[in-house]
């Protein structure tokens, strides 16, 4: 399980990379989805990997945290995925009007000479 | 249909959106019984704003036996195109293409409601409808004689759908 | 607590002096007026405490375990100080009144004005180091607004510009030195700094710690080779040249010098920097002052000048030197500061500060010229004024301090050379301006200011003549508590009288009188040389400060250009690798391993379920560039699979979140996708050059090596216990304290609900940014046009031809119907999820 | 997962109910892939829809009743959306296949 949990974090890591230093924004823009993935899995994996046992509370009073998985990391990776959205929400736009203005899509707002 | 400006509150919306809220919590209790039915004026007058046209369905009874058509045309367009796929139609070969309908309904949601009836049956898909909303395209997998088909759908669907929405 | 009160209300006075309306004069001038003299009161209602010797305190605890805390304390000197700046404050106010033009926006002015007032006591009473540097920016910082007052001249920006630079500069180093002061002493506490004195001279930093403090001194004092920036802060308006650069800031240099004389001074070191500085600025000042065509140049000259001749005084390592110094600071705060308004006056009433054109002005403006008059030979050392006093000390310090250093001849030398220019450029600035027969050609033609400009230095000049005959009855008692709280009880007696007999000092003092007088007459018949300054009209510090800025400036853009580059490729392409070698690091020094706790059994489903998201991911990585729309699908797989691993791993919140946000994602894509260029495989095949292709395999290689370093890194983090105790808090609390049972919900609203805060304005400003963008948003010419997509549907009629049509027409009608037909209902899905519902 | 013994007349046409629609889901699929052309293509799946997204919701209807003592009835939402939402993603795609065939006749 922690086999596959690592490898899938590192394809999507290396899929990110890579399309973060290609030239066309929409890519770069594709690249940073993927590794907000990645980087919310990761988070989420120190929390290790525990099935069937979701941070909800049965039955109140005696609680032992070792019966849940860790809620901290989850929600730290909640507050991830929502700010995940907001930047690139924005940098779509940012893109889109970079876009508008300068007539190209490539990432230094001009075509390379070469 | 009503111009646009006008805005008055669909009464099957409003007790549609009321039974859904009370669906929803699973309860009867008055307060979520008062909370929804606010909740459900509140929403179908910002939808009236949206979208001005509103239904005004009939004699119901019609629409309950439409249903239980539908139904039973549904299990069984399950299993002919089940036969169809697993190949257990060996003695013809199956001819599938599109198919003209003249329609007479005009109301959107009538056509909305066959639109829903076409789709969920398998075997008719909706393709298009003519600008003027006269003629209906159809895919059928099944194409054996089409006049077979038209009356199907103007038999079946298009009659009391019109006898709901256009009476 | 009164001293707080006095540092605090001249700043209150600048908020509300900046609220009022731009033309309220009176307004503005009473309000200052009220603040100025209130803190005059407060302070001379302190003195007798003081006279007593005691030390009033005000301390206001901040950061104690730092040694941090607000600490003001009066003591003499400081008292002395505290007097002259608030005094002075209230004349210049009373004389800016009449001096500011009705046009010239006043709150900014008097609310600067009192700023700095502020800031220049708060110099003065702060029993802290750092609060001391702090308080010294402050008056950097208003005496940069205040010189650039009339920002509309360039010259005042110039100079503006340069007094900050080199003020500022010169605060860096003091504040440099006031740290390591602090490390020496183990306190910044101004007492005990004080008492420190001999640990400090002993201890291996001294010279560097003097080298600094001087620094800020100097330039802060305008001292040679700093002193150019006071010429040119002569745009500024009169009053100001008046209060700060004769009374107040210009003497905190010395002022500070003096307050940490007994710690600093009695070495070598402190001698020759101190008294060479001093030294030549006193020569030099003076000599350049003689030749200046401008009035308020020849006063700017001046004042340089009997700086440096305090700060050699203060070189000088001599209690009695120390006295003279002080004594001479506050002699020259008053007749200069007068000097400064006369020369306002004349501005104000002629419209000229040329000394050239000015003439003959005694016969209409009699009463300026008589205050004008005493103010310059006050300032020329005139017997029966305080200058000549002060002076006269000077030069005995002088022949005393040269015979202990072996300058036997030198130092009494300089000192009657300076003495000499000084009468000298007195003179020619009176006889210029006021005598000789009547100007004709003046821009305005003159007659007596009104009264209330006149009065503030009339009274400056009559305490000038106070001080000059009755010295011991006026001002002798202040001027010995001062010293006493700085010099303790070795205070040498010392005795201020008008006539001390035929002593040296009183010939050296003839000389000079005569000597300047002759010099005057001299120049006077060689006109044509008085300007520009000969010999060193060549060598302009001004020009060279210039030089400096420039190749800073340069060598700043060089350096960026070297450092940043402005391809964002290359800058992400930084950033990763940076990232990479940070996590390879930790790899280098410890051997990776792989940690001890069991693995779970590997599920058949889950590869699976990974094999397909991986294949997502590197499909929407190749797709990205030709074949957008697919790259979009596989992206959407991509967190789909993600939403499922969360649901795998027991975090039901966290998936549905994720599916939320992935929907909503797609969608926005799809949207942008429309203004997007089109781009085929086709048209850049062939464009496969070299070097794309070099780049391409070395992006490659990053690429994967930072996934399988990741890769790695996180198995072995999976592998290891984990050890939180935060866990067993939250599930500890949520239910008693919190109420809910969803610990991660309960984490989210309610333990960490600031954090949520911000994530939702973090949400909202976004949005408005959005929004913004979007508004001036202008899409590329090649999509302007309808999508190809809509082209048919156009021929066909199908869109809706007029925009209050309720329903699209042809095959959109359906949709549409049916989807304004669930908004509503998923509306009360949603209102059902954001109400708290029995559940 | 904690487990709670489901009773008999709940679990066995609930299972029923799953293996059918599954079936019925399964068959779709197989369609898409033999089927030859994009137009016949779009209707085997729509078994899966419907019928076969139908013998699910009764099953969970079912078994969710049987586990809460009370009627549990939210599928029929689902099955509501379900109808809604099928015909508009049908028209679209078929929308896109006659664009895409317009165009190959352009061409």
């Amino acid at each position: 399980m922690e086999i596959v949990y690592a490898l899938a974090i590192g394809v999507l890591t290396a899929s990110g990379v890579w399309l973060l230093l290609r030239p066309r924004t929409f890519q770069v823009l594709m690249g940073l989805s993927l590794l907000s993935y990645a980087t919310n899995i990761f988070i989420f994996g120190m929390g290790r990997l525990v099935m069937y046992r979701p941070p909800i509370i049965e039955e109140a009073g005696a609680t032992d945290p070792s019966l849940y998985a860790d809620p901290v990391p989850q929600a730290l990776v909640l507050t991830a995925i929502v700010i995940g959205f907001a930047t690139t929400a924005l940098t779509l736009v940012v893109l889109l009007a970079l876009r508008g203005l300068t007539g190209t899509d490539h990432v230094d707002g001009r075509e390379p000479e070469s | 249909m009503r111009a646009p400006t006008t805005r008055r509150l669909p009464p099957m919306l409003v007790l549609g959106l009321t039974g859904m809220w009370l669906l929803l919590n699973q309860t009867l209790a008055p307060g979520q019984i008062l909370l929804g039915f606010v909740l459900a004026v509140g929403l179908s007058w910002a939808a009236s704003t949206l979208r001005p046209l509103q239904p005004r369905p009939r004699n119901l009874h019609v629409a309950v036996g439409l249903v239980f058509v539908v139904l039973r045309d549904i299990v069984r367009s399950n299993i002919a195109v089940a036969r169809i796929v697993l190949g257990l139609v060996r003695d013809r070969d199956v001819r599938s293409g599109f198919l003209e309908i003249p329609l007479d309904m005009r109301d959107p949601h009538g056509l909305a409601a066959l639109a829903a009836i076409v789709t969920a049956t398998p075997g008719t898909v909706w393709v298009d409808l003519s600008p003027d909303g006269s003629r209906l395209t159809l895919h059928v997998l099944d194409l054996q004689d089409e006049a077979a088909w038209i009356r199907l759908i103007k038999e079946r669907y298009e009659r009391p759908l019109m006898r709901i929405f256009e009476s | 607590m009164l001293l707080t009160l006095i540092v605090l209300l001249p700043f209150l006075g600048s908020v509300c002096a900046a609220l009022l309306p731009a033309n309220a004069r009176n307004a503005e001038s009473w309000l200052s007026g009220v603040v100025t003299v209130a803190c005059m009161a407060l302070v001379a209602s302190l003195y007798p405490q003081v006279a007593d010797g005691e030390v009033v305190r005000a301390i206001i605890p901040w950061l104690p375990q730092y040694g941090l805390t607000f600490y003001l304390r009066m003591d003499g000197y400081a008292w002395l100080f505290a007097m002259l700046v608030s005094l002075m404050g209230a004349l210049v106010v009373l004389y800016a009144r009449y001096y500011m033009s009705p046009e010239d926006p006043v709150p900014r002015f008097f609310s600067f004005l009192l700023a700095f007032m502020g800031a220049m006591l708060g110099i003065v009473l702060s029993g802290n180091l750092i609060q001391l540097v702090v308080f010294w920016e402050l008056t950097s910082l208003t005496s940069f607004m205040l010189i650039a007052y009339w920002y509309h001249r360039p010259d005042a920006r110039r100079g503006a510009r340069m007094a900050m630079t080199v003020t500022v500069a010169g605060g860096l180093c003091l504040l440099l030195g006031a740290l390591m002061l602090g490390e020496i002493v183990g306190s910044y506490d101004l007492d005990e700094v004080l008492a420190a004195g001999n640990g400090i001279r002993e201890h291996p930093w001294y010279t560097p710690v003097l080298v600094l403090v001087l620094l800020g001194a100097l330039t802060k004092s305008a001292q040679f080779p700093f002193h150019f920036w006071l010429p040119h802060a002569m745009a500024a308006p009169t009053p100001v040249s008046a209060y700060l650069h004769s009374a107040a800031m210009v003497k905190a240099g010395v002022f500070l010098l003096a307050r940490l004389w007994p710690v600093l001074a009695g070495t070598d070191e402190w001698f020759w920097i101190v008294c060479s500085a001093g030294a030549s600025t006193l020569l030099l000042g003076a000599f350049c002052a003689t030749f200046q065509r401008d009035m308020k140049g020849v006063l700017a000259y001046s004042t340089i000048s009997h700086l440096g001749l305090i700060t050699l005084l203060l070189g000088m390592n001599t209690p009695l030197a120390l006295v003279a110094a002080v004594f001479h600071m506050m002699n020259h705060a008053t007749f200069k500061a007068s000097l400064f308004m006369a020369t306002g006056i004349v501005d104000h009433e002629t419209g000229t500060r040329d000394l050239k054109k000015l003439c003959g002005l005694r016969y209409r403006m009699p009463v300026t010229a008589t205050v004008a008059i005493v103010a310059a030979s006050a300032m020329a050392g005139v017997p029966l004024l305080n200058g000549f006093l002060s002076k006269e000390m000077f030069f005995e310090e002088s022949i005393i301090a040269g015979s202990e250093s072996g300058l036997r001849f030198t130092l009494p030398a300089v000192a009657t050379l300076a003495g000499v220019f000084s009468v000298a450029y007195s003179v020619r600035f009176i006889h210029q301006v006021f005598f000789g027969p009547p100007a004709e050609d003046l821009p305005r033609r003159p007659q007596e200011p009104t009264r209330g400009m006149i009065v503030p230095s009339a009274l400056l000049v009559a305490a000038c003549l106070l001080v000059g005959i009755l010295p011991s009855r006026t001002v002798g008692p202040l001027l010995e508590t001062s010293m006493r709280s700085i010099l303790g009880p070795d205070l040498p007696a010392y005795r201020l009288a008008v006539w001390h007999g035929f002593t040296v000092p009183f010939y050296m003092s003839l000389v000079a009188l005569t000597g300047g007088v002759a010099l005057y007459v001299l120049l006077c018949f060689r006109k044509k040389t008085m300007v520009p300054t000969p010999l060193l009209s060549r060598l302009d510090a001004k020009r060279a400060f210039d030089v400096i800025n420039v190749a800073i400036v340069r060598g700043a853009g060089r350096l960026a250009r070297f450092l940043f580059s402005r391809r964002l490729q290359t800058q992400l392409l930084l950033i990763v690798l940076l990232a990479l070698g940070v996590a390879v690091l930790p790899f280098l020094v410890t051997e990776w391993t792989r940690g001890d706790m069991p693995l779970t059994p590997p599920d058949p489903l889950f590869a699976l379920l990974w094999i397909v998201g991986a294949a997502c991911a590197i499909g929407a990585a190749l797709q990205a560039k030709f074949h957008r729309l697919a790259a979009l699908i596989m992206l959407g797989g991509a967190g789909l699979v993600t939403c499922l691993t969360f649901a795998w791993f027991s975090a039901p919140d966290l998936a549905l979140t994720q599916i939320a946000v992935e929907v909503v994602t797609i969608v926005l894509f799809l949207l942008g996708l429309r203004w997007l260029p089109r781009r085929l495989a086709f048209d850049t095949v062939d464009r496969q050059t070299l070097r794309a292709r070099a780049r391409r395999t070395r992006d490659a290689i990053i690429a994967v090596t930072s996934g399988i370093g990741i890769a790695a890194l996180s198995f072995a983090a999976l592998t290891r216990p984990r050890q939180s105790r935060l866990a067993a808090f939250f599930f500890d609390r949520s239910v008693e304290e919190a109420g809910g049972r969803n610990v991660v919900n309960v984490i989210l609203v309610d333990f960490r609900g600031f954090d949520t805060l911000g994530e939702i304005t973090v949400v909202g400003i976004v949005a408005l940014i959005v929004y913004a963008l979007l508004r001036r948003f202008r899409p590329a010419p090649e999509s302007i046009g309808v999508p190809r997509a809509q082209r048919d549907d156009v021929l066909q009629g199908a869109l809706p031809e007029r925009l209050d049509d309720p329903l699209p027409r042809g095959y959109m009608k359906i949709p549409a119907v049916l989807l304004a037909l669930a908004l509503p209902l998923v509306r009360v899905c949603l209102f059902c999820l954001l109400l708290p519902g029995p559940r | 997962m904690t487990e709670i013994e489901l009773p008999l007349w709940a679990s066995v046409p609930a299972t029923l109910l799953l293996i059918f629609g599954g079936l019925l889901t399964v068959i779709g699929s197989l369609g898409l892939l033999r089927l030859p052309d994009f137009y016949s293509r779009m209707h085997p799946p729509t078994m899966g829809t419907t019928l076969g997204a139908g013998c699910v919701l009764i099953a969970s209807m079912i078994v969710s009743s049987a586990l809460m003592h009370r009627p549990v009835v939210h599928e029929l939402l689902i099955t509501l959306f379900v109808v809604m939402t099928a015909p508009v993603t049908a028209m679209l795609l078929i929308r896109a296949a006659i664009h895409r065939g317009r165009l190959r006749n352009r061409k």
